[in-house]
């Protein structure tokens, strides 16, 4: 059942999305008979038992213990949710991240109001930040060129490349209040809390591209929606994730050393 | 000793209880001196908050027992504080799971 | 209708009013100082070193306010005794000491915060600091709220002893239930601040 | 309390009161020591703050609707440090938003639901002349007041009021302007309120109840206070604490929640470092779970009320209800941390707390369907407190079933901090606690004026709030299933992804406008009703509870003429062979 397109929600581009979608489809479908059921039993005793149609009252009311065994019901099926369901695939999601040899691994820093991504380079080293070098324009991480782990960093703004049907970690930090890394058709949300640097994975399976020609919208893209209140700013933090075939991401990654490598990046 | 005797009687054993409160005094001095003194023999962490913390409770219980007459209270008031340890248990437990690793942050 | 139990006790609770009510009063101190301790801990945990509390603070002067305030304690449950015995000179006494101790006890903080000051030692200068001060100020201000109490009991509020002795006696000893609490608490925060 | 004076809210005394006898009136209505006095200078102020902080509501809904649009007149009115040239600023969003939330949660719901409905009604039905500590109680609601008046100012302050959420997570909270401060010197007043308030319910409840009122012959509204005042008084000192905390950070400089090397907008923050955001959130969730049940057990209490009063029957299964209750109140303070989530749990404490959740959901289940049963062989009236009752149940339904999914995480992490959130707990608070509390003053009225509200108004009320409310927050569902995020200044209008949902925020927009009218009539009877309302007997409904039963309306100072005894449950209505269909629980 496709229980994305039913939820309205976002198109899915990350592998474990399915999982979550159908578990937030089947939680509803148990409210709804719930709801429906309560519901008609609510409204059947109002009608029947309204003053001009039962004048006199009965002391004892509903004499059977049915309710019991529908209060039963609801448990067991919350059991089911969470311990079939919910518990394992936040296990999945935060106990069983991919080996880095096996995965992209990027660093993702909040800020008020944009996000820094920073890529190790083929070395897989990230270079030495320090915030004394921070400069909002030019080095808003505070990267150290003159480290070698650095050479062959690349880092943009608010401009996340990934390649497609790769287990991606992405590693979540803060620079000042806490933002909420959210990328709805990943299904993935996840605090970037100051002093802590949080992981999380997935793997995007569907390329911008691809994306594009199945939702018949020319202009699709990825975005990061910052879901937590941030400041001011929190409404127009706002990032794209541009997600290709492992080639094109090889390419653009050069591209990019090629033009950050040098001394003075962002020119 | 609560608060239903008239001020009048019972002199025998609030007598009783004035020894008992002389008694509790001593202690405390005694148990405060004795933490002092630990305290400078330097022992590892968490021996020594061990020791501190349970020198600090038997202390801590003397003043609740004796000056407050939670020895002699009535069930009720022995109910809430039963609730509010509870809670209180829940309130301590937090930061502990929360710092040590892979509980909190993952 | 007068409203009931202010001074007997309710049969089936086998408590007065107030009785209920500074013990529920209470309760909420608990989780107040429990929360605070749990903050101390979850920051200390949570730091990559932590100052022993004698490296910096003044265990002497502590030690002293310790004795100090367990002093007072005696002399407040002393107090109230004496009212059981019938003695209001006595009571006045004990009471009187009792205010004296706390005042006591303010002066030493006094000097210890000053002095922590003079050596440019702020709340803001570290975390241990921060909690040393939180800590202790909140602290303070219940020893000051318990001394505002004892000292009306001992001033204007003994007159309720002509005209209603048993529930002066009550008033009183719940006052002493709370200054004995303050004294609890200071009890936990010595060791935890100045000894670990 | 037929007086205007009584029912008039504090502030606006003096002026057309004048002509009352000088030295009395300020005693009597204005630092009166009386529970009912109290009870309703509390309903009063929380129902002017809820009209307040919907007003701000309405506001922050234009620019939801109309991202950007200039405001027509009003935006001039509120000047260009918040609305230049009419069009909405972001940070003035951000302290209405702000604003609105705390107003609502601790200015408007709480003391109408325990400070109003509490004072007023659970002495007289238990049969106590009063509150244990009259005196107290004054200065609780004082406290409040102060509290209120404090939130009030924040907004004149540079910098305008709090603007980091009702929440005020740290460190946006921490290093917002002034207005935070003021907020939580604001929170510290009406904490320290209804801590002594709490203290006072619980000693009255255990110590003054009349003779033969045994625990279980409460009636459920009494348990339903009980439960709350341990709730307030166990689970506020925490937050208390953590507003000293913030206070420090803020003026002292420390580093509570403030970890090192924080880079604020390319300056490096100078404080030591070595704090901890999270703790703010577990000391504030700690008290803030706990609140939300505070805001619906109240509710939930009016509504058995209601109910068994109407159905002329009595509850069905009182007595699972009130153990629900009791583990209810109990579960909730173990369950605070499925609001965070997403701030990096591991399995085991996930495990932990997405368990508690659904463990808590299960005593809500039994009270509901208890209260549903309840219908069944009833002989229903349909009065305007009963309406309002009947439209919480299903109201209160949708709210709480949307809750799984939030409490299952793996469900949480599309659905956190988006619309759907604020749908869920809307529906809980808004058609569900609110439309309680409208059923309260409908029900309890005659007891306090001797008169009661017009019915056909009344009826309009219900069912025009009814609609408005589902179109208000029914859209919001489907916002948030889309992935729509909370506290958007714009809606969501910046993201494309939200492009197709955002016509959405328009009806919401509306339909919160329309609400808005449909309380006229509200306002209008109830100030109408206290000299025209019709004329309504000492027990105006036919009710078994003693303070229809043995007080007159309105009950004089010391509530009964001789003391009440309880020789029976408290709704013992439709007793085979009886005279009438109701048999007071005061009569022997
Ligand atoms: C009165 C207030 C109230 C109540 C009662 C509840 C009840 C519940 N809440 Fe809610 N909640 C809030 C107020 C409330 N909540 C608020 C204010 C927030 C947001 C705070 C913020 O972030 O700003 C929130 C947020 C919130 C979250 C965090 C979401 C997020 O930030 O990601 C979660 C997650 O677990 C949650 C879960 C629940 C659950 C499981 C219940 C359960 O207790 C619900 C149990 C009830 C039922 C299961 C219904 C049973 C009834 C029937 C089945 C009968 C139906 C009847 C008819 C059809 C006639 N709530
Ligand atoms: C008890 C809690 C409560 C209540 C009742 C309400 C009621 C309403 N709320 Fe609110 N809301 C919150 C608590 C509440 N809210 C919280 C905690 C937040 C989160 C804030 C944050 O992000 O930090 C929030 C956020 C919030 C948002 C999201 C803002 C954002 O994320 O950017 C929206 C959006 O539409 C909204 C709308 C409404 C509406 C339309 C109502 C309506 O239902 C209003 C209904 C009100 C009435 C019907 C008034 C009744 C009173 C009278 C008629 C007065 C009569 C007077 C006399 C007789 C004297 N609320
Ligand atoms: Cu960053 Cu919101
Ligand atoms: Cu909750």
């Amino acid at each position: 059942m496709n229980w994305t397109h039913l939820l309205g929600m976002q198109p899915l581009g990350a592998a474990h999305g399915a999982q979550i979608d159908g578990l937030i489809g089947w939680t509803h479908v148990f409210m709804l008979i719930l709801f429906v059921g309560w519901g008609g039993f609510f409204l059947y005793a109002l009608m029947r038992f309204r003053r001009s149609r039962h004048p006199v009252a009965d002391y004892t009311g509903v004499k059977s213990h049915a309710s019991n065994y529908s209060e039963i019901a609801v448990a067991v099926v919350e059991a089911i949710l969470l311990f079939a369901f919910s518990i394992p695939i936040w296990a999945a999601r935060v106990d069983h991240i991919p080996p880095e040899n096996e995965a992209l691994l990027v660093q993702v820093t909040g800020e008020q109001f944009a996000w820094n991504i920073h890529y190790a380079g083929p070395d897989g080293k990230f270079g030495r930040t320090d915030i004394k070098l921070i400069d909002l324009q030019s080095n808003p991480l505070g990267l150290d060129r003159s480290d070698p782990a650095a050479k062959d960093d690349v880092t943009t703004v608010n401009q996340l490349y990934l390649p497609v049907n790769k287990p991606i970690i992405v590693r979540l930090r803060s620079k000042d209040v806490i933002h909420s890394f959210g990328v709805p058709e990943f299904r993935v949300k996840q605090d970037a809390v100051p002093g802590f640097t949080i992981p999380i994975w997935f793997i995007p399976n569907v390329t911008t591209a691809e994306m594009r020609t199945r939702t018949g919208n020319p202009e699709f893209q990825y975005e990061i929606a910052c879901a937590q209140l941030c400041g001011l700013g929190h409404a127009k933090m706002r990032g794209f994730v541009t997600v290709q075939t492992a080639e094109e991401f090889q390419k653009w990654l050069e591209d990019k050393i090629k033009e950050q490598g040098s001394p003075d990046p962002f020119r | 000793m609560t608060s239903e005797h008239a001020v009048d009687h019972h002199d025998v054993d609030i007598d009783k209880h004035v020894r008992i409160y002389v008694t509790v005094f001593v202690a405390l001095m005694a148990l405060t001196i004795i933490t002092v003194a630990i305290s400078r023999l330097h022992l590892p962490v968490h021996i020594a908050v061990s020791i501190a913390l349970l020198v600090a409770l038997i202390k801590g219980s003397l003043v609740a027992c004796y000056f407050m007459h939670l020895i002699s209270e009535k069930k009720l008031i022995y109910a809430v504080l039963g609730l509010t340890a509870a809670f209180f248990a829940a309130l301590l437990a937090l930061p502990a799971l929360t710092t040590s690793n892979g509980f909190w942050i993952h | 209708m007068e409203i009931p139990y202010t001074v007997e006790i309710r049969r089936d609770t086998g408590l007065t009013n107030g009785k209920i009510g500074i013990w529920l009063f209470l309760a909420s101190e608990v989780m107040l100082f429990g929360a605070l301790f749990a903050s101390y801990i979850l920051i200390r945990t949570g730091a990559p070193v932590w100052p022993r509390g004698d490296t910096i603070l003044n265990v002497p002067l502590a030690t002293f306010n310790t004795i100090v305030l367990i002093s007072s304690s005696v002399t407040m449950v002393m107090a109230w005794a004496s009212l059981k015995r019938n003695r209001f000179g006595t009571f006045r006494m004990y009471m009187g000491a009792t205010i004296l101790l706390g005042a006591t006890f303010l002066v030493v903080k006094y000097f210890e915060y000053s002095h922590k000051f003079e050596l440019g030692l702020f709340p803001s200068t570290s975390n241990f600091l921060a909690l040393y001060f939180t800590l202790t100020g909140l602290h303070m201000l219940h020893v000051i709220g318990g001394m505002a109490v004892n000292a009306y009991f001992w001033g204007p509020g003994a007159k309720l002893w002509k005209t209603n002795p048993e529930w002066f006696t009550n008033r009183v000893e719940h006052s002493g239930l709370f200054w004995h609490f303050v004294d609890l608490v200071w009890i936990f925060l010595f060791p935890t601040l100045y000894l670990l | 309390m037929s007086d205007p004076a009584a029912v008039a809210p504090p502030k606006t005394h003096g002026a057309h009161e004048a002509h009352h006898e000088e030295l009395g009136f300020w005693r009597k209505y204005v630092f009166s020591t009386d529970h009912k006095v109290i009870g309703i200078q509390y309903a009063v102020t929380g129902l002017l703050f809820l009209l307040f902080g919907f007003s701000l509501m309405m506001l922050m809904r234009w620019n939801l609707a109309y991202p950007g649009a200039a405001l027509p007149l009003l935006g001039k009115i509120l000047g260009d440090s918040r609305m230049p040239g009419g069009t909405m600023l972001p940070e003035f969003y951000n302290e209405l938003g702000a604003m609105h939330g705390t107003i609502m949660v601790f200015m408007g719901v709480v003391p109408l639901a325990v400070g109003g409905f509490g004072n007023f009604v659970l002495p007289l039905q238990i049969g106590a002349p009063d509150m244990a500590f009259p005196r107290l109680n004054m200065l609780s609601y004082w406290s409040f007041f102060l509290g209120g008046v404090t939130m009030l100012v924040s907004f004149f302050v540079p910098g305008g009021s709090a603007q980091s959420g009702w929440t005020s997570y740290a460190p946006l909270a921490v290093i917002a302007s002034t207005g935070q401060t003021v907020w939580l010197f604001g929170m510290v007043f009406l904490i320290t309120s209804s801590l002594l308030g709490a203290i006072n319910f619980i000693a009255t409840t255990i110590q003054l109840r009349a003779k033969g009122l045994t625990f279980m012959r409460f009636p459920f509204f009494v348990w339903a206070q009980f439960v709350t005042a341990f709730l307030l008084l166990l689970a506020f000192p925490p937050l208390e604490a953590a507003a000293f905390m913030q206070l420090m950070d803020r003026l002292a400089g420390t580093s509570f929640f403030l970890p090192s090397g924080l880079v604020v907008s390319g300056q490096v923050l100078t404080n030591a470092g070595g704090g901890n955001p999270l703790l703010w959130q577990h000391l504030f969730w700690f008290l803030a779970h706990p609140e939300v049940y505070v805001l619906i057990l109240p509710a939930m209490g009016i509504v058995a009320e209601i109910i068994a009063n109407n159905t002329r029957k009595p509850l069905w299964g009182y007595r699972s209800m009130v153990y629900s209750l009791i583990f209810l109140g109990f579960m909730s303070f173990i369950v605070w941390a499925h609001h965070m989530f997403m701030t990096g749990m591991g399995t085991a404490m996930a495990a932990f707390f997405q368990t508690t959740t659904m463990i808590i959901s299960i005593p809500s289940v039994v009270i509901l369907t208890a209260l549903i049963i309840s219908l069944w062989g009833g002989s229903i009236r349909f009065n305007t407190p009963m309406l309002f009752a009947c439209g919480f149940l299903p109201m209160f339904g949708i709210g709480g079933l949307t809750g799984l999914p939030l409490g299952l995480n793996v469900t949480d992490i599309p659905l956190h901090d988006t619309y759907y959130v604020i749908a869920h707990f809307h529906y809980v608070v808004a058609p569900g606690t609110i439309f309680a509390l409208f059923a309260g003053i409908y029900y309890w009225y005659p007891k306090a004026t001797g008169r009661k509200m017009s019915e056909t108004l009344g009826k309009i009320h219900f069912a025009g709030s009814f609609v408005c409310m589902n179109v208000v927050f029914m859209p919001m569902f489907i916002m948030g299933l889309a992935g729509v995020s909370r506290r958007l200044y714009d809606g969501g209008a910046g993201y494309a992804f939200a492009q197709p949902v955002l016509h959405w925020n328009i009806v919401s927009s509306w339909g919160a406008w329309a609400l808005g009218l449909f309380q006229l009539p509200f306002i209008f009877n109830f100030f109408w009703s206290i000299w025209k309302g019709e004329k309504a007997e000492d027990n105006a409904w036919q009710a078994t509870t003693i303070e229809w039963a043995a007080a007159p309306s309105p009950p004089p100072h010391g509530n009964f003429h001789v003391a009440p005894e309880a020789y029976r449950g408290p709704y013992e209505y439709s007793v085979p062979g009886a005279a009438r269909d109701f048999v007071p629980q005061c009569e022997a």
